[in-house]
């Protein structure tokens, strides 16, 4: 760990540099756009190389388990550089919700079961969190013990990369209290839904639970266990969106400065230049928010319930913010299918709405501010 | 319009005539239920050709029992009656509707042009038809290395023994796949400064060597069209206005352009969608929620009370100023807040859907129209240039383009 | 009336020009600022010119009660001039509260007897309304029948020019309804405390009731009255803000073809440039609603609930928001107190909480929205 | 500042020691609570002059302890000391309100200014001086002709025979009327283009010749001065740098300044006074305040954050980049919104006021000071132009002054 909270150690740059080189070489235009058409929506050599080549699965999974030791000034890096690229592919549910799902709410056992196939990327991950977005309130799945285990029943939608998912730690009811579960993909019981949406580059899917057989994640009362997975999620996926926003920020930098109208660059114009900083303000405010948190994720644990939602609630305002503004700065071609402008527009309307809209962030904080 | 038919209440003899037999035909012959695809500007291409054939028919129809162009030349198969018919015609319409989305281009921009700046063989020749609905009309200005910059157009019109040769890419063309004539501007002389050096013509959509091409949108639908002109053939009677004088004649079809964007729109309740959208999410009861809707509903009306005042001063015949201009920009506000409003009170059920949840995804869809209000038809930042310079009086930005030879100038992204 | 709604007549415009070459002579920014260290806040010799030279106290009165039977289209160019200039009178309170009350609530013989003196600019006429906001919850003033009239106790904030009253319409509480009560300034037992505010050109007062003799307006409830005074009033105070928001774009257009920087006219820059085209969209969309809510008023009488508050929250908005760009277009010098730029921020400031802030008219109109 | 402290926590031994020391001179010397008009930038002159002789007499106590000028030459007065030296000193201090507001500009402009384009005789004669407070300094570069065009400038030095005679005015100087020396820039050769004729220079505020003016701002305080100079003498040794080179050394004072006003600020938690506005006005359950005063805090907190990371940039010995402008634009944007928030809660209590209201006009002083935050300092628009041309290498805009002589430009309103 860095001393440092915002500023990249060597080390780090270099690392970033790596991820970048991955990301930019498994994500151009052309890839993406066949992966948005296909079925499963993505590419399964190229998430098999992730984890060979950088390992980027396991990145803070436990050494002894499998992964690299890590933590959350690295996973920030990995966020924002695929979010750079909008490669299609189940990190941010692997990586962000199911492994630390994993990592909060199971046994010692457990994580030595689970988390090295995910490490080494045979398996993908992830958790089926909409309906348990305010604590347990939402939650419709109920768990009943049987043969020593439990299985479960109802249903959950909006499962991030549900339908390809090798295991979904689901939040059900059991006894009064909430338990996470681990169902494997291929449970007897369990239909898989995938859903269409404005993001054509991350999936969602519905599960259907019929009496699903499912191992519960260690015990007692996992609610806190899944409030710090989803405000560890949502600090990785401010991230991401960090990493769409500069890179739109980029695009309309790079195009003000090529396209020419009335005899001069268009970036020589103060309505352009002028929205261009803009965009930078937004961006570099909410790196600053994601710098800091992914820090506050381990050194300041306590601050995560108010630093996650905050930075999730500003980082997404920007990110939709940056990808309109690109859009204007393109004008007519950045309003056809061809150009990716509307890719990043798309992606960004849905991570706004992913793991609690700003709106929904606001509420918690002004019930931390409010309600003491 | 409840409003507006108030301030009609004083009608002559013959305006009340008028209203009733508009009434009465209507009333015979006008579609209950839309035909799909024909009320907007541009139908999606795979599903238009039987809309353009049924709205032809209707447009016959309405022309042949003398309520089409009511207020243009009679001498040309206009009607030669006043903007107070018109509004009269308009209101009597309102209740149905009619599928002559594709004439509007026609009527609102095309026509007035010839009117104003075509030869008299071109009036006699052209106006009628397009007002029966035989020949539909495209513009065809913009050009992806121009944008803003509409006089930076780089197609090229050179001169032959009889007439011109016409190379060059058009982009954001509506309906240019069913349209049988458009409005052209080329460029004729890269020697004079950019503004000097256009010409208009009317070009023939199904000449040789013009091509069309849906152009996708970010949608993913397709409402306007590339169009590709290679060696195209303009005889020498489809030149209008004077050579290297068509920036002028442009100037009359964009200013068209403007007052029809801003005065349009608006029919139905625009806030209706959000009142049941919070109904059916449970937030009617929510403060914050409703506040939001509230804060829309403010500016839809307003907006709506900005197009009134827009159409009386039209009726009234005095300019509108910078109204046109206005309600573009203040239109653009309202499509981004209500969109974004759209998909944050829904939540994730706006961002992803079940293959069954018809509708599901027109939030989304929503916002991602939203981007294009700023930029269609000139861009927000055009519109302020217009305000600020040609409203308020500011003084322009150094012009480093005015005298330059064009060829001399950078356009678009050519190195 | 004219049959249109937002072209004036060529009376109008006559009508309108006598009303700017009034109010600029006497509103000079030298007797603008001299009036604003008085402590009666007004010139008493130039109301009454307003009076004998315009009638303006008298525009809307009918002609039976010494008035000239105007109404609210002549009213909104006579708010509009007025606010042009900051004139420090108790214009909006005589003619947009005290007449309108009067008119909604007191018979026939009691406008006959009230009307004429404030016509005739001899009265000064207001309405204590701000406990009254909504509908009849807030009012804290009680009446109680005694020698065949009534005794008002209570207190109210926030009297527009209540100190310089002499009729103040009361809203009190009597037998479980609303009441609106005339009390004369010079009343025994009423308590005038002048208060201080943001906006030096129009005077607040705190009145202390204390067994006042009073006469109720009209018969039965008076809430609807009171309603119908408080929107009217709200269309007059826009068309006010409007002219106050007009002034602002055009000092900031002057100044920025006047003033050079980087050799050039600072209105040749975007930024500038494209700031007064924002302050004009707004001013121009706050217009039309004006206009149509002048007309309403008379003509779609059942509109007023929704028209006024729209009008009023809209144009609090772009008022607030013009005084603000005005500023910053004129840069330090606009930041001076020599400079009259803050005045008109502290009027927009003022009038924006006066008579419903922006939130109260939204909350008004989401009820009408969805509580149907 | 916890988190800050965590970046520390690796302290050497030296660094552990002058920790201790800063503790301990602290707790025995500095004030626990604040003497009024001695904290900010620049006192009311009508209160100033018992505030500046407090403020003179712990800035000569904090300099014979030696711990002033933490990073400044040991040579000229300072101790010689590394920036994490003087982090650990502000740490120390930040519980204490120190009245040290009014050498701000010196140590954070004045004086590195001087440090880097000073003679060995200015920086021997002056820096010790500032360092104890027993001179303080003032900053004279703007001038109502010339706004964010600070190179525009107008005020005029002639040579003489032993120096210059200086003639002008500026405006917005903070402090001019308790300050001994200020930083001058004029023009000494109006046939340069603008930027190449200026001169620096030190000013003794008490010649001869000086008068300085309060300026009222629209809040009615008066925090700034303006400085009329009268043929003024300089003396020919109070040249800093170069003659006709000084826009190079003013640039030197601006960043300093822009990095100052991004990094300051943020003391106590600044979410507080609106959370105790929605308890006292009994909205701490009403949901649409809720959201606003969240919205607040998201914006606040990222502030923070911000702010740390500028710091951390300047303890690294990095250029901190855009993040000055960045602080100072999203700042701006905070002044802006909280101060509406604040008369919008209050509503009608917060825009009238009965007298013995104390402190009833806070919110509406707010809104009045907000306009500040995007003038001073460079406007917002200056900011934003920084950032675009300076950050994201967009190109400039024609430029029509650089290269002409001053004299034959039109600056500020002058015909």
């Amino acid at each position: 760990m860095s001393r440092q909270i915002f500023t990249p150690s060597p080390e780090h740059e270099e690392f970033r540099t790596s991820v970048r080189r991955f990301a930019e070489a498994n994500a151009t235009s052309d890839i993406v756009r066949d992966l948005m058409e296909r079925d499963d929506g993505y590419d399964a050599a190229v998430w098999s190389q992730m984890s060979q080549q950088l390992g980027l699965q396991g990145l803070h999974v436990p050494e002894e388990h499998g992964g690299s030791g890590f933590g959350f000034a690295e996973l920030a890096i990995v966020f924002e550089e695929l979010g750079r690229t909008l490669l299609p592919s189940p990190y941010l549910a692997t990586a962000a919700l199911g492994v630390n799902a994993i990592l909060n709410a199971a046994t010692p056992d457990q994580q030595a079961r689970l988390l090295p196939r995910i490490a080494t990327g045979e398996e993908i991950a992830t958790l089926a969190y909409a309906e348990a977005l305010d604590g347990t309130d939402g939650c419709t799945v109920e768990a009943k013990a049987a043969d020593g285990g439990h299985v479960l029943s109802g249903h959950s939608r909006h499962v991030l990369d549900g339908a390809n998912a090798d295991l979904i730690v689901v939040p059900a009811r059991v006894d009064g209290e909430l338990g996470l579960f681990a169902v494997e993909g291929s449970a007897s019981g369990l239909t898989r839904t995938p859903m269409r949406g404005v993001d054509l580059t991350r999936r969602q899917a519905r599960i259907d639970l019929d009496g699903v057989a499912a191992e519960r994640l260690g015990e007692g009362d996992a609610a806190a266990a899944l409030r710090t997975t989803l405000d560890q999620a949502a600090v990785c996926l401010s991230a991401e969106m960090v990493g769409g926003a500069q890179v739109c920020l980029e695009t309309a930098v790079q195009y003000s400065k090529d396209r020419y109208q009335f005899g001069r660059p268009i970036g020589s114009f103060q309505a352009v230049k002028h929205r261009c900083a803009d965009m930078l303000v937004d961006v570099e405010c909410a790196r600053s928010a994601v710098l800091y948190a992914a820090w506050a994720v381990e050194e300041r644990p306590e601050e995560l319930d108010t630093v996650a939602p905050l930075t999730k609630a500003f980082a997404s305002e920007a990110y939709v913010s940056c990808a309109n503004k690109n859009i204007y700065v393109l004008g007519g071609i950045g309003y056809t299918w061809e150009h990716d402008a509307h890719l990043y527009l798309r992606r960004a309307t849905a991570s706004r709405a992913l793991l609690g809209a700003p709106a929904q962030q606001r509420s918690r904080l002004a019930a931390q501010l409010l309600d003491a | 319009m409840s409003a507006v038919e108030e301030t009609t209440r004083e009608e002559s003899a013959d305006e009340a005539a008028f209203r009733e037999k508009a009434r009465t035909w209507l009333r015979d012959n006008a579609p209950t239920s839309a035909v799909a695809g024909t009320q907007g500007v541009a139908a999606d291409p795979n599903e238009a050709t039987d809309a353009v054939t049924a709205a032809k028919q209707f447009q016959a129809k309405l022309f042949d029992a003398g309520l089409a162009g009511l207020t243009w030349p009679q001498e040309y198969g206009g009607q030669g009656l006043t903007s107070r018919h018109r509004r009269i015609f308009e209101e009597e319409a309102s209740p149905y509707p009619l599928p002559t989305g594709i004439f509007i281009i026609g009527f609102g921009m095309c026509g007035p042009t010839v009117l104003e700046h075509g030869t008299e063989e071109q009036k006699n020749r052209y106006i009628a038809p397009m007002l029966r609905g035989d020949e539909i009309w495209c513009q065809l200005f913009s050009e992806p290395g121009a944008g803003s910059d509409v006089a930076g157009l780089q197609a090229r019109a050179v001169e032959t023994e009889d007439g011109w040769l016409l190379n060059g890419q058009k982009v954001w063309t509506s309906g240019a796949h069913y349209c049988d004539y458009g409005l052209v501007i080329a460029r004729t002389d890269p020697d004079q400064p950019k503004h000097r050096g256009i010409t208009m013509f009317i070009v023939d959509m199904n000449a040789e060597g013009v091509t069309t091409r849906p152009l996708r949108q970010i949608t993913g639908e397709s409402h306007f069209n590339e169009v590709f002109f290679e060696d195209v053939h303009i005889p020498r009677e489809n030149l209008v206005g004077e050579v290297n004088d068509g920036w002028r004649c442009a100037i009359t079809t964009l200013m068209n352009e403007r007052v029809s964007i801003g005065s349009s729109g608006g029919d139905g309740d625009p806030i209706e969608p959000y009142v049941k959208l919070l109904r059916s999410r449970g937030l009617e009861d929510d403060p914050v929620a409703r506040d939001e809707v509230a804060s829309l509903y403010v500016r839809q009306r307003v907006q709506r009370y900005l197009g009134m005042r827009l159409n009386e001063s039209l009726r009234m015949g005095t300019a509108p100023g910078p109204l046109g201009s206005v309600a573009k920009l203040h239109g653009s506000i309202i499509s981004q807040v209500s969109s974004q409003m759209g998909v944050d009170l829904v939540g994730l059920d706006a961002v992803a859907w079940e293959d069954d949840e018809q509708g599901a995804d027109r939030w989304a869809q929503a916002v991602l129209q939203s981007p294009g209000s700023v930029i269609a038809g000139g861009t927000s930042d055009i519109q302020r240039n217009i305000i600020g310079e040609r409203v308020l009086g500011l003084p322009k930005e150094p012009q480093v383009d005015r005298d330059l030879p064009f060829r001399e100038l950078t356009v678009g992204t050519q190195r």
